[in-house]
């Protein structure tokens, strides 16, 4: 039987690697011999036969039963892949493709797409190492090449000022994040003489309190950037709103959520012996987190920074989901969390998506410039409302039923704490109408000048992604259970390990 | 001995790096602390991390700031704007160093003592033996890093 | 092997460079100045390392690590610097005061 | 409860045909003639399910939802169910008749049909469902739709800002109730509407007042009570009549049953009688209010709107009571408001649609030209006054009655007085438009013309109901009786 671990590097990150060393070979030379255009079409579907069939070969997941097997080969003993990871591969793998259709018709335009989509699948790679390691270094190693692809594809039309200097932020905050995470981690090498989580796990309980708590904040300081919690969030709306909008959708899709995996991935790992209080931390973290990020968005005057500040607080509910579940042990905490990964994956990516090909159009990112702009082009309106309206949490759209979990889980603790987080969510979710409501009423209210300027019909491949994931939107809104197999999955992964 | 002189010449150079006017001394001082790290770690008994260290952190790194330094920066420009806060900034900066001493001071106490057996595995046993994932990793680094170098510096006319 | 060495002083040198080195990144204006902080906090990392190999007598897996570390932080480093001369060529200045549109 | 699957269709029906109008994009005809079959069906079955909710107690249906939530899909309809969901069909069904003609298909659009089926739909799963969460969801799902009707089709000059204020604001009531139903599931573990009232009547006084304040004002909002109203006279008189009906006559009905459902029947009987004092001033204030600022405006719809907060005064006046009497009114006020306000709103949509006049002192005099529009509104206006021998008369006087049994004499004689302000206004709106010097200053008066046969008919249906309610009321009291059986309270 084939162990885990095996499966992860020869299913998962080896056709991703090799794929992105194909994807940027052959489409090297064919835009020397047939031009960008070609080569950038070529890398496109090669990156996408790629996806595809690593999203495929994510089926044959040899499944619990084979967790305790052993692979037999030494390196393979920094992987730990488990239904976690399986989760966020089944989450990423659908988005990345997605996105990837969508820049065959968004990116058609650009030079060096073959980097672009070589970038991208290396980002993939980086985002499923991470999910599956399972000791400290892989997880850097992985972390650093998910951060460099998306430094790189962050600043990807180096042309304007905006990529470029967000770009650097983000280099700069994000890379102070990493090396002081890992230096976090260096520390509890130092005292514990071991990389694998599970033997640090071990030598933890010896060990005086401070170092262990100096190294937890470190963690939980540096992850916390890559995660956008609030006050370490001030690359992301910088950096989401330059990138390129299927960059975009990826970042504020997975790309932050696996982030907050890493953190989680160790609070599991090495700390459980202080989960109760880094509940707490991730409880009040998450309750400012979502507050400051609403309040912030509804002041934005761009409409892709007013969709990152939503991350920001959607992030919030994410990071509320678990905090609730690792302080009152709920498993409904995780399930919605996770639940609120993958729902938010979509709406998210779908919001990002339908912008995109708005301001291209259009050609404007200012939201009072986009009057009308709903009456030019019905459908993507519409799948921008509908992606607004399921991140608010109203019903019949996958969000609300994420959300819905969130908000239970608070009441579920049945102290006074918990409904008041509950409640704190729920005001949210109000608050967060805010600023949605605005954008979707410039959308359809009636035609101004940039609604004149669009011209020509939205091409397939952009219509194509936007109106899957609408599809997913409105199928997970009316019945969850569909989505909620693997999560399911993964939240008895994490009540095996915390013991719950 | 050696090694507390080095550990405070390697706090010196760190400090100059911070508050060195000219940046082509401060890239100086950085290849500076490379070098006094790199000897710490050949004391350490770390040959491998000590050339790696002394021709990755001390030369390519070093040379890369000072192309890019030479490349970009205009002499004389900006030195005006620190002079003002330079004693706020000294005070700051010996409130960080008196807080890490005290932080790093209690950090002391589980600091195991040097291990008596070493049962230790050589560099390449475990570089390419139980580290081979990450070492592939290390390959992927170089391979994103130099495709997104070439990304930014693509000359062909974008949109 | 047994180095007549205080762990504590070089516990305390590994704390406070990454100190100077966050110190750095936060403070300073200079986008090469921040790299250089950067390069700081890397360098905190890999003594780090090193110290625990030694500490636990693994000096290879504390090497092996502090060249994995030192690789990324040459990758990271290059990216940036590659972004600085991107920017320059926008601005002609590196100065985040100078150039900062972006409101955070 | 008797198993049936006519709650299940009379859900099921109307939304798989919403899905089909959506679909048929391209052929306005078709989804008009779906939506009204569709209409009809459904007003038909949820006849045929009264005789068994008579009979049985209840009917329903369970069905398996959301597995891993643990959550089902439950239908169930008992007697006040069963009588909201006549009068939302049977309502709808008229108002879609007369929405043929005051829209051509053309100018509807399939998606009109598509979005008034979702959201009748809506509000018959709604009043069916027996889980809390299934309640919320299905509450919810009215908003889209209705929000989509006004923003579209909307004729104000903002019908954007006119939806969207209506959707946030009643979005807000919605989040106190979800906050309240999450509560209870959580502290009592039971979901089932039916099953609460046991399990709600252990948990401690002062949880079980906030969770019946939370409740209160969740669907007060959805009832534009005064403060809560601000909403509504926007939506109503900027929607395009049809959805105006909706609206006003229809919708309104899902607040009174919300209320009535979750404070009588799953709170324990002290709870309520602690709100008791608090609702009736609130009442009292919006009747007072709606009809002084119905009198104040000369815009017909508006009137017709902020005629609709006044009613919704009587209602509240009537649970505020707490006596079997007031409750028994405000049940049946549903129908006859209902009945009353959409023939006022839809004799007023007639006028408009010959006259293109909208304010009232822009006409006078249409008598002459449209008799059987004036006829029909005269009734419409009786109604709402509390005349005899209509329906409302039958409701209006109970919920007085009602009134005067609780210990608030003083704040009934108040209430009563109020009725006189509703007479005012709806025969001031009558005497202007219809009677006195002929006139339009809106377009040519000898081009005015009856309202053609098919908003005529519903007009006809609507006032005959009235009447019918009004001549034979002993049906309807012993429907509703059965229904108050169920409470068990006072």
């Amino acid at each position: 039987m084939q162990s885990p671990e095996l499966f992860w590097a020869m299913r998962i990150l080896l056709p991703l690697f090799l794929g992105a060393v194909v994807t940027y070979v052959i489409g090297k030379i064919i835009s020397r011999i047939k031009g960008d255009r070609a080569g950038g079409v070529v890398a496109a579907v090669i990156a996408l036969v790629v996806t595809v069939a690593a999203y495929i070969l994510c089926f044959t997941y040899p499944g619990a039963a084979s967790a305790g097997a052993e692979s037999g080969i030494a390196w393979l003993g920094s992987l730990k892949p488990d239904a976690l990871s399986l989760l966020m591969a089944k989450i990423m793998f659908p988005l990345v493709i997605l996105v990837a259709i969508y820049s065959l018709g968004y990116m058609k335009d650009d030079s060096g797409t073959d980097k672009y989509y070589a970038l991208m699948l290396i980002m993939a790679g980086g985002m499923m190492g991470v999910v599956g390691a399972g000791d400290i270094i892989s997880l850097y190693v992985f972390f650093e090449i998910l951060s460099i692809s998306s430094y790189c594809l962050v600043s990807f039309r180096k042309e304007s000022w905006e990529p470029i200097e967000a770009g650097f932020k983000y280099v700069i905050i994000n890379a102070l994040g990493s090396t002081v995470a890992i230096f976090g981690l260096s520390l509890l090498y130092i005292y514990s003489g071991s990389v694998s989580m599970a033997e640090i796990a071990a030598h933890i309980s010896g060990l005086p309190d401070l170092p262990v708590l100096a190294a937890l904040a470190l963690i939980t300081g540096g992850f916390g950037v890559k995660a956008a919690m609030v006050p370490l969030h001030s690359w992301l709306p910088d950096a989401h709103s330059a990138a390129p909008s299927g960059i975009s959708a990826l970042l504020s899709g997975i790309v932050i959520q696996v982030g907050f995996f890493a953190l989680l991935r160790l609070i599991l790992g090495v700390f459980p012996l202080q989960m109760q209080m880094v509940g707490t931390i991730l409880i009040i973290l998450a309750a400012v987190t979502t507050t400051y990020g609403n309040f912030i968005a509804i002041a934005q005057k761009d409409i892709k920074r007013m969709l990152a500040y939503s991350s920001v607080a959607q992030m919030g509910y994410i990071i509320l989901g678990f905090g609730v579940g690792f302080y009152f042990h709920s498993a409904d905490g995780f399930t919605g969390g996770l639940f609120h990964i993958e729902t938010h994956a979509f709406m998210k990516a779908l919001a990002f998506l339908s912008v995109g090909c708005i301001i291209e159009k259009t050609g404007t990112r200012r939201i009072a410039d986009l009057k009308g702009v709903g009456r030019v082009m019905p459908a993507t309106a519409v799948a921008f409302t509908i992606a607004a309206l399921g991140l608010a949490g109203i019903p019949a759209f996958s969000g609300f039923m994420s959300k819905l979990m969130i908000y239970k889980c608070g009441f579920q603790a049945g102290t006074a704490l918990g409904v008041v987080l509950s409640s704190i969510a729920i005001l949210n979710s109000i608050i967060s109408l805010g600023y949605y409501m605005p954008a979707i009423h410039t959308l359809f209210s009636p035609a101004g000048e940039a609604a004149a300027k669009v011209k020509g019909t939205v091409s397939p491949a952009i219509l194509l992604p936007i109106v899957i994931m609408v599809l997913i939107t409105l199928v997970l809104g009316w019945h969850p259970d569909l989505g909620l197999g693997p999560v399911n999955a993964a939240v008895l992964e994490i009540l095996n390990i915390i013991g719950g | 001995m050696l090694i507390y002189v080095l550990l405070a010449l390697m706090a010196l150079s760190a400090i100059l790096v911070i508050f060195c006017r000219d940046l082509l001394y401060a890239v100086i001082s950085l290849g500076t602390l490379s070098v006094f790290t790199s000897i710490l770690f050949y004391i350490l008994g770390s040959p491998f991390a000590s050339i790696m260290e002394l021709s990755i952190g001390a030369g390519l790194i070093t040379i890369l700031f000072m192309a890019t330094i030479s490349l970009v920066e205009q002499p004389r420009v900006g030195h005006a704007k620190y002079s003002g806060r330079s004693s706020i900034s000294f005070f700051a900066l010996a409130a960080v160093v008196a807080t890490t001493i005290w932080v790093a001071l209690s950090l002391a106490e589980g600091v195991p003592g040097p291990a008596a057996a070493a049962s230790a595995a050589a560099l390449p046993e475990v570089l390419w033996g139980i580290r081979l994932l990450d070492v592939m990793g290390l390959s992927v680094v170089i391979f994103t890093a130099s495709i997104g170098i070439g990304v930014l510096f693509r000359t062909e006319g974008g949109k | 092997m047994n180095l007549a060495v205080n762990w504590v002083w070089m516990l305390t040198a590994i704390v406070v460079i990454a100190g100077l080195g966050i110190f750095c990144i936060v403070t300073r204006r200079n986008m090469f100045r921040m790299l250089m902080g950067f390069t700081m906090l890397t360098k905190a990392v890999t003594l780090a390392f090193v110290t625990g190999g030694t500490l636990w007598g693994q000096p290879g897996l504390g090497q092996t690590l502090a060249i994995i570390v030192i690789v990324i932080e040459a990758a990271v480093t290059a990216v940036g610097l590659s972004m600085i001369v991107n920017i320059y060529r926008h601005y002609g200045a590196v100065n985040t005061n100078q150039i900062k549109r972006l409101r955070g | 409860m008797k198993y049936s699957l006519i709650p299940l269709l009379i859900f099921v029906i109307p939304l798989l045909a919403s899905l089909v109008c959506m679909a048929l994009k391209k052929r306005p005809r078709w989804s008009q003639e779906i939506a009204l079959v569709t209409c009809l069906a459904t007003a038909a079955l949820s006849l045929a399910l009264v005789p068994e909710v008579l009979r049985h107690g209840s009917a329903g249906i369970d069905l398996a939802w959301i597995k891993s939530f643990g959550f089902n899909f439950s239908l169930l309809v008992d007697a006040l169910g069963s009588f909201t969901i006549v009068t939302i069909t049977v309502l709808m069904a008229i108002d879609i008749i007369y929405a043929r003609q005051y829209m051509t298909p053309e100018e509807a659009g399939s998606s009109f049909y598509g979005w008034t089926l979702m959201f009748m739909a809506a509000m018959v799963g709604a009043v069916a469902a027996t889980q809390l969460i299934q309640f919320y969801f299905l509450w919810e799902l009215m908003l889209i739709p209705s929000t989509a009707l006004i923003v579209y089709w909307g004729s104000g000059k903002r019908p954007q800002a006119t939806g969207f204020k209506y959707f946030v604001i009643t979005h807000i009531g919605a989040a106190l109730i979800l906050i309240a139903i999450l509560w209870i599931i959580t502290v009592t573990g039971e979901s089932n509407i039916y099953a609460l009232a046991g399990a709600l009547a252990h948990l401690p006084a002062s949880t079980l007042t906030v969770l019946a304040v939370l409740f209160t004002i969740g669907f007060a909002v959805k009832m534009a009570i005064f403060p809560a109203h601000v909403w509504l006279p926007d939506a109503h008189s900027e929607a395009p009549l049809p959805v105006s009906v909706m609206l006003s006559a229809i919708m309104m009905n899902m607040g009174i049953y919300g209320l009535i459902r979750f404070l009588f029947t799953l709170f324990p009987a002290g709870v309520a009688n602690s709100l008791g004092l608090a609702l009736m001033i609130f009442a009292l204030i919006s009747q007072w209010y709606g009809g002084l600022q119905a009198l104040n405006h000369t815009e017909m719809k508006r009137v017709a709107a902020y005629s609709t907060i006044s009613q919704m005064g009587y209602v509240l006046f009537g649970i505020a009571s707490l006596s079997m009497l007031g409750l028994k009114g405000s049940i049946f006020h549903m129908l006859n408001h209902g009945t009353a306000k959409a023939l006022l709103f839809m004799s007023i949509g007639s006028v408009i649609h010959s006259t293109g006049a909208t304010h009232l002192d822009k006409v006078g005099g249409l008598a002459k030209k449209m008799p059987w529009t004036a006829l029909c509104c005269s009734v419409a206006a009786l109604a709402l006054a509390g005349a005899p021998p209509l329906g409302a008369f039958q409701s209006e006087w109970i919920i007085f009655a009602g009134g005067f049994s609780s210990p608030y004499t003083v704040l009934a004689i108040i209430a009563v007085c109020a009725s006189v302000l509703t007479a005012f206004y709806v025969l001031r709106l009558v005497m202007r438009v219809f009677f006195g010097h002929e006139r339009n200053e809106c377009g040519d008066i000898n081009e005015v013309h009856e309202a053609p046969p098919a908003m005529l008919a519903s007009m006809f249906a609507l006032s005959l109901l009235s009447l019918a309610v009004g001549i034979y009321p002993d049906f309807f009291h012993r429907w509703i009786e059965v229904a108050l059986q169920t409470f068990g309270l006072f």
